[in-house]
């Protein structure tokens, strides 16, 4: 067990974050079932360490591509939840205006450049955002997040190669929550160990047990600086498990109660109360503050989801291109 | 008949399909364990066993390009994609292997595969989820390209599809999965390039396609409220097209317009209205118009989207210019 | 004005903007040491060196996605595809990325990205090379789609499509790169959505694109023999579409007929044909028919390869047709 | 040096079959700048070695399926070389009746499955011709070439990996002839050694002197024999070169004369000459016979190719669908 290097208010904030996931997550799933969200809706329960284990390791300047499975990565990088909670609920004030739901979340101001939808179409994007990057000698670090089911797709072996022949600085996560979809990676990947995947690219990789927040932490560091100060790519696999369905839509009959329980057991939230309880960072009273602070958090942000208004369907068109905008604007 | 919804006619037709030839099989994602992302393959792992079908990694390209070779070798695949979105990362084998293979070699191998996917949005399912792509397809050369509206023709047109020995693109609809119809049972099959009346009228033609038919269907009702006889015209076929069952209505009628889902320009619409131009000019009173989906990546707000998507108002209201 | 080719042209634009603006860069297979598979990027390597100029491996799609992320970033890159068949494997990358991610994402980024290939037969390439699909992007909404048909457009329209916010796809075509014509020097640039009218006629419009359109000419000189006057409209801007100069012109020649390299069914001309019946209706003395590719994959052998494309006979004859 | 396990006829044989692609090669050069030939023309003129190695260890249920640099390999199969001239100049004798020419070969009774021109996208299909070959439990092997450069794209990644997911007999053949038109492989992979590349799909892999048809032979023999008992998935890179340009249309200003020489140094068939000839195998007489038996056999495939008919014009839309072809049989 490494000693944790980081100052009390940081842990604290990585416990409050991973709360809040949670909980974020938990109403959202509510509001799914009331048929406030619609369409696909991705949760990041159980992940939450993978979520906040990484990101936290990014600069300030540095961008994060990722893919649908985002509320908590919008969180973790500072999205304001009701603008998240908005955004899933199709409102006008969320994170993009509305158009794009909880698989297209996009946050400027928090170099959060995108949830995508088509497996590993976004790896390409990360490539060109590194390469933009190097282009304009900066120090920036992309971060480009997706699930071990993405790693078959062609997208994810021409993205790889690229990052390492131009030398782009890219830290390539892969969230191995061991399904995609109804399917494991032993079923799918000739290789299972995905990290062992980067072989083929020359990319130092490595594995990192995906529900203990501070293993993932101290690797994305790691890796997150290697790659400031090299310039090159880096690959990171923290394994992990989804405990709710693929999508809200999942009945889940390809894996066992038994099975989600074992891995329920070891809720990456408990871990990181555990830990900071041993190490008297966290206390029970604390913990409920914090705990209520999240959850009025979820209030507020869902009062201020419901509570806004749908896009105007006279602004159907707005955003097509880049023009009309500025027509809009001159006029 | 029995009444079936178009999911489960489809099944049925696979189920029934698999039964009479040994040589056809399942491919694709989560269509085993999982029973198919829209559940359409339902049974049929527990029934067949994983050599008939056949669970794949997320690997479109490679999960097509693999029915095309079986298929080169004489086995029927029958390649599932979750959605016609997914289609994009495999194109290039379906438009430059699939469909090419028979002629560039020369006539020596046929490519008899069905590529089964559903289009269409409605579902909330955003900009890279909701696409209409299916003319793409109608396009080129050497595919076939089929679209039912109902769960009958589902049925039959599959079995169609999979007893084909070219290949052919099959396009179900995300909207229509739950749908209702009677169904045949046993060994019914559409014949491929046979476009269906689906209401008969003397006022005007609605050409529609896919779930587009049943908005046109109830725009047909809404019409005869007005006193207004509309013929409703199932294109069914993409490729090959019906003309003359087309033509014929509009020479009845003559007046048309056409429906679909996808963006209008440079879409399925503006074949059928340049057929039109070509083989009906002289019988048109009216210049035929187009309805479709508006020109916008599909948003993920309900109003929004359904203000993307054509309904029954749109339907009506272009009817009424047409027939103006 | 000084004569250049197409090529030239080409060359010319991307050398003027990337001195214009150090934002713009090239990338693609083989654009730098091998200067382009058809040379439109020679010299510019040595010019501008490998920051500017980056050969890639074979991965269009990672190309093209690199392409899309860096632009997202504010960089201007022109993506070198060696010809429109090979956008088949980036297909996704196009349509679902650079298309949609300013709408999708509510207007929080641009994608000033340029996309460049050759389209087009009659090199003897073959089924898998010799295509003609654009119109494919330019059914998608998000995307612009222009093709030059002569050196000066060529030019003036790349450097529009360079200093565009958007995502432009830019068709050139192999058979008309060593085509030549005058070539305005330096600050050239043509605004999108500017249709063109090649040679004014008053009898009839031959409507076309990219090299259909110096077919059209060749036939409008062969119609003028026989006293039939032709106006050639030359679309060049396909997204968005110049529907005012294409009325116009029909409203003025009261006939038309589209040429397009492609197959017709679900072609360019059938959203010609499309527009005009929506906005020429009364205007048409006969109906406006359509010359394209035959429905085949393109084949090898020369007398057939010339079969298969459309000719000036073809145009010369369908035109008589329409005027008939 | 391994002893030589073949009969004198087979070592013969691949002599044969050498300088009748080399001059086969050389004369389609030829008719291409006399324009009977047109198009694309990628010859494989240095490369003999890893055709004829790879091609003769098939046996003869098993099947190919090829790039678009292919005259020797439809020759290596047994293809009449008077039928692939002629598809080379576009007639209707030829393998693919015209309508495929130099970069589109097949030939069904010798189970070559076709040349294929976008680069990577016939390893899927190799892999369903393997998948067929399962599932109707048969021992046959697909042997799939393709050159270096095609280990970039996604297709490959894919294939290689469904190929190993569903254990596959397909043996993957490298042709590593060190460029894509105008690109290295050095420049275009992370991992140059492309034989390594393998790992990432754990199909075990090596690498062959690609000049030496011997070892080319031995490798392939062993691997095909791999693949038939195992009915798993093999790779083979051999590395050669070409010594004309990519095409008939390539400068080949990318690449010095003097690295053309060297390799030009190893010339495949003088290897093989200099070795039957050490082993008495072959002298001065037999291989002048044997060689003017090859230009003969070249000059006859000329000449039936350039004096057999284009195909018909009204035969234009023969061969698109299976159904009219058997209308027109019927009728
Ligand atoms: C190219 C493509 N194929 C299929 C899908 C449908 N699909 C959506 S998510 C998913 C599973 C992805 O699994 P993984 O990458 O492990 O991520 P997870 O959902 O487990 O977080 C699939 C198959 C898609 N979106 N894109
Ligand atoms: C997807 C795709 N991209 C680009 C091309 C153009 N192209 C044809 S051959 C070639 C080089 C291929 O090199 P390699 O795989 O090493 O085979 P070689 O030609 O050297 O035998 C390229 C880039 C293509 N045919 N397909
Ligand atoms: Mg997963
Ligand atoms: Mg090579």
């Amino acid at each position: 067990m490494q000693t944790l290097t980081e100052n009390k208010e940081q842990l604290i904030e990585y416990y409050r974050q991973m709360v809040l996931i949670r909980l974020f997550e938990e109403r959202a799933a509510q509001l799914y079932t009331q048929a406030h969200i619609g369409g696909y809706c991705h949760l990041n329960v159980g992940e939450e360490a993978t979520v906040v284990g990484t990101l936290s390791a990014l600069g300030p300047e540095d961008i994060v591509f990722t893919y649908y499975r985002e509320h908590g990565h919008a969180i973790a990088l500072g999205s304001d939840p009701a603008a998240v909670m908005a955004e899933l609920c199709g409102k006008q004030t969320g994170l993009s205006k509305g158009r794009g739901g909880s698989m297209h979340l996009f946050d400027l101001e928090n170099r959060l450049y995108g949830g995508y939808g088509i497996v590993g179409g976004h790896l390409p994007l990360a490539v060109g955002a590194a390469l933009a990057i190097q282009y304009r000698n900066e120090k920036r670090v992309v971060m480009c997040l997706f699930g071990e089911g993405a790693t078959n797709i062609g997208a994810f072996h021409e993205a790889l190669n690229l990052a390492k022949v131009y030398h782009l600085p890219v830290l390539f996560v892969c969230v191995n929550n061991q399904y995609a979809m109804g399917s494991t990676i032993k079923e799918d990947s000739a290789v299972p160990e995905v990290w062992m995947k980067a072989c083929a690219y020359d990319i130092p990789a490595e594995r990192v047990d995906g529900m203990d927040l501070f293993a993932v932490r101290e690797a994305s560091e790691r890796l997150v600086r290697e790659v400031r100060e090299t310039g090159e790519p880096r690959f990171l696999e923290a394994d992990t498990y989804r405990f709710r369905g693929h999508s809200m839509a999942d009945a889940g009959r390809y894996r066992t109660q038994d099975e989600v329980r074992q891995w329920q057991e070891r809720d990456p939230i408990q871990t990181v109360v555990r830990r900071l309880e041993e190490d008297g960072i966290l206390d029970p009273d604390l913990r409920k503050r914090l705990d209520s602070a999240a959850e009025e958090e979820v209030e507020r942000a869902t009062r201020f989801a419901l509570e806004s208004p749908h896009p105007d369907t006279g602004h159907l068109s707005d955003y097509l291109y880049t023009e009309d905008e500025e027509t809009t604007i001159a006029n | 008949m029995p009444t079936k919804t178009y999911r489960e006619a489809l099944n049925e037709a696979l189920r029934e399909e698999m039964h009479r030839d040994p040589d056809v099989f399942i491919i694709g994602q989560d269509v085993g364990k999982f029973e198919g992302a829209y559940r359409v393959t339902q049974g049929l792992l527990a029934e067949f066993g994983p050599r008939r079908v056949k669970d794949a990694p997320i690997s479109e390209t490679a999960i097509t390009g693999a029915g095309v070779g079986a298929a080169m070798l004489g086995l029927r695949p029958v390649v599932e994609f979750m959605t016609i979105n997914f289609t994009l990362v495999a194109i290039d084998q379906i438009v430059n292997n699939a469909a090419k293979i028979r002629y560039m070699f020369g006539g020596q191998v046929s490519v008899p595969m069905v590529i089964r996917t559903p289009g269409g949005g409605g579902q909330q399912l955003t900009a890279q989820h909701s696409q209409n792509l299916e003319h793409w397809y109608a396009h080129v050369p050497g595919l076939k390209v089929v679209a039912p509206s109902m769960p009958a023709d589902a049925k039959g047109l599959l079995k169609s599809a999979i007893r084909d020995n070219d290949p052919v693109f099959f396009l179900e609809n995300l909207a229509l999965y739950n749908t209702k119809g009677d169904v045949p049972d046993g060994d019914y099959a559409i014949p491929f390039g046979k476009a269906d009346i689906k209401r008969e009228g003397t006022d005007i033609s609605l050409i529609a396609h896919s779930r587009s038919v049943t908005l046109a269907l109830q725009a047909a009702a809404r019409l005869q409220e007005d006193g207004v006889s509309a013929e409703v015209v199932d294109i069914r076929s993409l490729r090959p097209l019906d003309t003359e069952t087309i033509v014929a209505s509009v020479q009845k009628t003559n007046r048309a317009m056409t429906i679909e889902e996808g963006w209008p320009t440079f879409g399925v619409g503006s074949e059928i209205v340049a057929l039109l131009m070509d083989q009906a000019f002289d019988y048109l009173d009216a210049p035929v118009k187009r309805v479709g989906g508006k020109e916008v990546p599909m948003p993920y707000a309900k109003p929004l989207e359904r203000a993307a998507m054509p309904s029954v108002d749109d339907i009506v209201n272009c009817a009424r210019e047409v027939l103006a």
